[in-house]
């Protein structure tokens, strides 16, 4: 009895992943055999056709190279800033509470919105950004969202200010989770702060620092929101996996090589997917083994 | 093994749980008697708490049969089988006064008591464990040893089946441990409700065991009134459990 | 885009247009998701309407200035048939994704579509698009229209006789500059102490260059041109190949799709490294700037020259008023090569017959000369037909209608085989890049390189 | 020779609650000193005062002649004990004993070599390898001491180390304690709650309560002279009983005229009502009913101990402890005679609760 009342409660589960996950991933599979378009029509199959372009295809190698390089830059400033910014708060004070949700604001509003909102201060001629400089006394401020050089480091800046701040909470989570009493053993021990920094908080947090990273790192890779409100999807410097899919499924209409890079992209994907998992179970019997 | 148990409330047949590839409970033969208090002996990692576990119903062995009052019960929920478990963690609802606390377990779904009653229970419950004036205490304000109290009222005012203690006295002040104790003794007494008790301290064991049962191995390795398990342990091992080296 | 309104405001407006953009480009894409994954499954054919002779007609354009001026000739129509017309106004940025996105369903939800040069051949050849062929020449006296104009706005394959669009707007890139710079005494002596020769509206590339250098002067705030080089649409491509074509090279041979040895020649090098000094000249961004912005530079009083389409024409004459001055594009020599603008009207070929019928009734009757004389004085109104194009009376009814007609002889046009936009993304990904500084003649080569790929992949290539 | 001196030390937390309400203690160098007393009576926030992981808020520390009140636990020179071992839990056995070598400097060859051997003389060396959590309560403990042990500090301070394991590895490991104490003649203070261990580590134990020291003295004294009625029930087990009675030139008299003893213990000369204190071995009973002298009282329970047992009586309402022979048996509701032995007598102040 109870076995058949478990399977009641899995089935609309399974219904709802059967519907939602696995029919669209399977026939988003199909579709990279075939050269079907976003207005309908007849379609074909083409054989591998579509996948041999993804891999031939400069762009897609440009893309990858792009996102993997804002993923990279800015998961690793997020860890770095989040962190430092935990440790400087980790401690009581007045005011903590407030400073601490201003921090988290970012991070609850929609990236479409803070990426236009942050196009308008990047503005060469109005942007309040280039204004203060030009205040300042710099008389040709940078081109945020023009120069070559800064467009990619405009969106990972971004990206950092929105998502440090996540880094920070799980930072302090991570250190509100040191026992008291292993600080206390070390003072005992004579180790100085940076040892005790060093040796018994980094690497007490690092699970959980891991875990965050891997979890924006999947995220980062789907980028797509800051390139478009800041370049647009079609800037060769920022181009990144997800504006690149855009622009072929959407701006070319071309369904079924979509469907091609989107696989491409989903294996990326499910390999990140597969870290974060065996790094949760990872962390879990750690835990499990403290507990006792 | 020698004693035959008169009307048995629990039989244990061939009891067997695995966790992975180790053994916990390796083929357990058990019998409780009606109003018995049995003393579960065991080193660290012996099964104690898994045999608890496994009569709860919050552990289904692999094997073998738990019936309870002649019902086989070894694939039954938790809530059907009316016993009540002790932990040696207090944990109370903080928040709640002790009398809510108490009443608790009383207002679980699909019991349907009156408040009338469920008050009597309460303080039935109160008056036996000497807690009356701390009804309308919250529980966070209470100390280590009225916190204990409280958890045995709030398994007692079920008037369950059978009481499962583990180790209940555990993470009391050494004084405090033998006060309880007595008054264990005195309370299951007055009860007249068969009590399962796990412990690891022989002073505890030997006053409170109307028979001790000693695990080792997955099996029960001895069972005997506390005279015949002091005076002839089977084996060195258990003379250690009880401070007899 | 807008009327004349003060910089702060023309900011907010801005603002506005980008916010509807990406929120509609965002709610698109979940449509467009949710649509592809639960239409085979849950598709439901809706009923198509019944057509009669009096029932409301549905036009879909971009959101600027002539879809009003449209408007306004549909309720003369209305008022003369009874047949009610309601043109439907799609911001720029997201009109192409709307448009091919409704085509996708059963029925579409507008009978015409004012559709860019460019989507012909998607149109064409993707059973959008009802073919006007047999019935286009008996409509439309098509002698009367500027050939150049019919051939890139209506014919798919160009040159054909394979009519899928009629004319409605037609446009061209031109020239507007700051008159009142050019005609300052101590600008004109000091251009000619530098230059050996009086300052004027340029009439080639070299000269344009010249003036552009002489007035830029970032300190003050003031700069020589502004180009057309936004990444988003089609904007670097629309500005970059009159230079492209100025300079001896091309997009391709239109007959085989061969682009090597036509878009990685010396000459189109020499081309974008040209265009790249151009930008050099322009005001902050320069090497990205959209329509809007290149509208906005010109008309904030801080740029000497501008070139962008005639359609924005209007707009820049009612701000700036005197102050500006309106050109024909510069030559190269001989060659003079302006970019295409404009749009046709489309049927949809996914409405019932009657309804088609209905459009084409309209279309023929808008492109009447009579009609078309109504049409010239719409706001950014421009007609292909060539007789009132060389009129005097047409010439004469504003500051740019002149350059205007003058222009149409030279203009060309984009690819607008099916994959343009393949194209366009390729070709504007890669001339952007080589404004931010690649090596020219690299970019070129990996321009010829993906749209012969590309071409290859539509079996279009010979 | 005093090594450890504390003069009127307090602590008072922020929200206004006095933990400790001003201790003088000296402790001589090698000394073994536990300090004994029921939860919340400030023996562990005296520990860490001493630690200098709890700051004094009145009064001064001297250690080795120096005032340390003010200074941090790493410049005291003291090794610590936690009740939860307290082990670095990323890092080996190896790594959590080579830690304090680390911290102070210690050059790699010889932190392995030092490592090493108080890995043998602690009996972990199997373990080396091996994390935190894959050892047993007991094992963990024993790594949690030669950790304090390996920088070889002057004191040694320890909070219920032996707290949470089971009775046989606690007995085991407090001797092990003792043994090594001795050994290395570190002076060391022990907290517990725990009479019996005090008893059998302690060369001199500390009995506190509420904040207060209510008596300092070595085990025996302890015992057999408490100097008030706290001290003599907690220390014992079971404590002492306390009868009310009158002392007379005849003797103690019970309040139903019976006499509790024919002749005066003669500790004191006062006359009048006191409280007698008996501990539960210095009780006889008799189920004699023509005894003269004694409490009469009904038994409700008896405790099985092995090798005793605990009967407990009831004489209307004072309820009493005889330690008995495990072979002498009662029946529950039987009337007994209680007869304290004259050796086993103490008295006390029935107001004031002191030994008189």
């Amino acid at each position: 009895m109870r076995h058949r009342l478990g399977w009641a409660f899995v089935i609309p589960t399974l219904l709802f992943l059967i519907i939602f996950n696995v029919f669209p991933l399977i026939s988003s599979v199909v579709l990279g055999f075939t050269n079907s378009e976003l207005t309908g029509g007849s379609w074909e199959w083409v054989g591998g056709r579509n996948f041999s372009r993804v891999f031939n295809d400069p762009k897609y190698a440009a893309a990858v190279r792009t996102t993997v390089l804002f993923t990279v830059v800015a998961v690793a400033v997020e860890l770095a800033l989040g962190f430092i910014l935990a440790l400087a708060l980790h401690r009581d004070f007045r005011g903590k509470t407030a400073i601490l949700t201003l921090l988290l604001i970012p991070m609850m509003l929609p990236p479409a919105v803070m990426g236009i909102y942050w196009n308008f201060l990047f503005d060469g001629d109005y942007g309040v950004i280039n204004q203060v400089l030009h205040a300042g006394g710099l008389l040709a401020p940078p081109q945020w969202r023009t120069d070559p050089g800064l467009k990619l480091l405009a969106v990972v800046a971004v990206d950092v200010w929105m998502w440090s701040p996540f880094m920070l909470l799980i930072s302090l989570a991570g250190l509100g989770s040191i026992p008291k009493h292993l600080y206390e053993a070390a003072e005992i021990d004579r180790a100085s702060r940076w040892m005790v920094f060093r040796r018994i908080t980094l690497p007490l947090c690092a699970p959980l620092l891991g875990l965050a990273a891997l979890l924006r790192a999947t995220d980062a890779l789907k980028q797509f929101d800051l390139v478009m409100a800041i370049t647009g999807p079609n800037d060769a410097s920022t181009q990144t996996l997800s504006t690149l899919l855009y622009q072929v499924i959407f701006s070319n209409q071309r369904v079924g090589l979509g469907a091609a890079y989107a696989c491409v992209v989903l294996v990326l994907v499910i390999a990140l997917a597969i870290g974060v998992t065996r790094a949760l179970a990872r962390m879990r019997s750690a835990n499990a083994g403290q507990a006792v | 093994m020698s004693d035959a148990v008169q009307s048995p409330v629990l039989v244990l047949g061939g009891v067997r749980v695995e966790f992975g590839r180790k053994s916990v409970l390796a083929g357990l033969d058990l019998t409780v008697g009606a109003n018995e208090l049995l003393i579960v002996l065991g080193a660290t990692g012996a099964g104690k708490t898994t045999l608890l576990r496994t009569i709860a119903g919050l552990q289904t062995p692999i094997a073998g049969t738990v019936a309870i009052a002649g019902v086989d019960m070894t694939h039954a929920p938790p809530g059907l089988r009316d016993v009540a478990l002790v932990f040696q963690n207090f944990s109370l609802y903080p928040g709640w006064s002790v009398r809510r606390n108490l009443a608790f377990p009383l207002r679980a779904p699909g019991r349907q008591l009156s408040d009338d009653v469920i008050d009597e229970r309460v303080t039935w419950a109160a008056r036996l464990l000497h807690i009356e004036g701390l009804l309308d205490k919250p529980a966070e304000r209470l100390s280590g040893g009225q916190m204990q109290r409280v958890a045995i009222g709030r398994a007692l005012v079920r008037r369950p089946r059978i009481f499962l203690f583990d180790e209940p006295l555990t993470n009391l002040d050494a004084k405090l441990r033998e006060e309880l104790r007595v008054e264990l003794a005195l309370l299951r007494r007055q009860l007249g409700i068969p009590m399962i008790y796990v412990t690891h301290d022989r002073s505890e064991a030997l006053a409170l065991a109307d028979r001790i049962a000693v695990l080792a191995g997955g099996v029960i390795a001895q069972i005997g009134s506390s005279e015949s398990v002091w005076n002839t342990p089977v084996t060195a091992a258990v003379a250690a459990l009880l401070g007899r080296s | 885009m807008r009327g004349c309104v003060p910089v702060r405001e023309r900011f907010h407006a801005r603002l506005a247009d980008q916010w509807e953009y990406h929120m509609s480009r965002f709610v698109l894409s979940l449509a467009i998701i949710f649509s592809t994954v639960l239409t085979p499954a849950f598709a439901v054919e809706p009923t198509p309407a019944k057509a009669t002779a009096t029932e409301p007609l549905t036009i879909w354009w971009a959101q600027w200035a002539p879809a009003d001026g449209l408007q306004q000739i549909a309720d003369v129509y209305a008022k003369e048939t009874g047949t009610k017309i309601t043109v439907h106004q799609i911001p720029w940025g997201s009109f192409q994704d709307q448009v091919f996105l409704n085509f996708g369903n059963a029925t579409t939800s507008f009978d015409i579509v004012v559709g860019d040069s460019q989507w012909l051949g998607r149109g064409a050849t993707r059973g959008l698009y009802v073919d006007l062929t047999s019935w286009l020449p008996g409509a439309i006296d098509l002698a009367g229209i500027k050939p150049q104009a019919l051939s890139n706005l209506c014919e798919y394959p160009s040159g054909s006789k394979h009519y899928f669009a009629a004319p409605c707007e037609t446009d061209a890139v031109g020239l507007a500059y700051r008159a009142d710079w050019f005609t300052d005494p101590a600008e004109q002596a000091a251009f000619l102490a530098r230059f050996h020769r009086p300052l004027a509206v340029p009439k080639t590339w070299t000269e344009f260059a010249q003036v552009a250098e002489f007035f830029h002067r970032p300190a003050q705030n003031r700069y020589g041109n502004a180009q057309l080089t936004g990444r988003g649409y089609d904007a670097m491509a629309m500005g970059f190949q009159q230079v492209l074509w100025s300079y001896g090279g091309s997009w391709g041979d239109a007959a085989t799709y061969a682009v090597h040895g036509h878009l990685d020649t010396p000459e189109a090098v020499k081309a974008l490294e040209f265009f790249r000094t151009l930008t050099t000249f322009g005001p902050k961004g320069a090497t990205n700037l959209d329509y809007g912005q290149v509208l906005d530079v010109f008309t904030n009083g801080s740029t000497a020259m501008s070139c962008t389409y005639f359609a924005f024409f209007p707009t820049i004459a009612k701000q700036l008023g005197p102050k500006v001055g309106f050109a024909v594009m510069p030559a190269n020599g001989e060659r003079h090569a302006i970019s295409l603008g404009g749009q046709g009207f489309s049927v949809s070929a996914k409405i019932p017959v009657p309804r088609q019928e209905a459009a084409k009734k309209f279309i023929a009757w808008f492109n009447t000369p009579a009609v078309q004389r109504q049409w010239i004085t719409k706001e950014a109104g421009f007609t292909a037909n060539t007789a009132i194009l060389a009129s005097a009376e047409f010439r004469a009814a504003s500051p740019y209608n002149a350059a205007f007609a003058d222009s149409l002889d030279h203009v060309r046009d984009f690819w607008n085989v099916p994959v343009y936009n393949e194209l366009l993304a390729s070709a504007v990904k890669h001339l952007g890049e080589a404004l931010d500084g690649a090596d020219a003649q690299a970019s070129l080569r990996a321009i010829a390189d993906e749209h012969e790929a590309i071409f290859e992949d539509a079996g279009l290539k010979k | 020779m005093t090594f450890l001196a504390l003069n009127a030390v307090a602590k008072t937390y922020a929200d206004g609650t006095i933990a400790v309400h001003g201790v003088d203690l000296a402790v001589d160098e090698g000394e073994f000193v536990v300090l004994l007393g029921p939860s919340g009576c400030g023996k562990t926030t005296t520990l860490r005062m001493v630690a200098g992981l709890e700051r004094a808020t009145g009064g001064s520390i001297q250690l080795a002649g120096k005032i340390v009140t003010d200074l941090p636990p790493s410049q005291r020179d003291v090794g610590f004990v936690f009740q939860f071992y307290a082990l670095y839990p990323h890092l080996t056995v190896r790594d959590n004993l080579a830690f304090p070598l680390e911290a102070v400097g210690v050059p790699w060859r010889e932190r392995a070599v030092r490592v090493n051997e108080v890995a043998a003389a602690v009996g972990v060396t199997e373990l080396l390898s091996a994390l935190p959590r894959q050892l047993s309560g007991g094992d963990q403990q024993r790594v949690s001491l030669a950790r304090a042990l390996i920088r070889r500090p002057r004191l040694w301070l320890m909070d219920e180390p032996l707290g949470t394991l089971d009775a046989a590895v606690r007995a085991s490991l407090g001797a092990f304690i003792h043994e090594q104490q001795r050994r290395h003649r570190v002076t060391t203070l022990f907290v517990t709650h725990d009479q019996e261990e005090a008893m059998q580590l302690a060369d001199r134990v500390v009995v506190m309560e509420a904040g207060r020291i209510r008596q300092v003295g070595t085990p025996t004294a302890i015992h057999d002279a408490p100097r008030s009625r706290f001290v003599a029930h907690f220390v014992g087990s079971p404590g002492m009983n306390f009868i009310p009675a009158t002392r007379t030139a005849q003797g103690l008299c019970l309040a139903d005229g019976r006499h509790l003893m024919i002749h005066n213990a003669a500790s004191t000369d006062v006359l009048g009502p006191v409280i007698v204190g008996v501990r539960p071995q210095w009780l006889q009973v008799s189920t004699d009913e023509s005894e003269k002298v004694g409490l009469v009282a009904t038994v409700v329970l008896d405790e099985y101990q092995g090798d005793h047992r605990l009967l407990h009586a009831d004489a209307e309402g004072l309820r009493l402890v005889a330690r008995i022979p495990a072979t002498q048996r009662h029946a529950l509701g039987a009337r007994v005679i209680l007869v304290p032995h004259a050796e086993g007598i103490r008295l006390f102040d029935p107001h004031s609760g002191a030994a008189l």
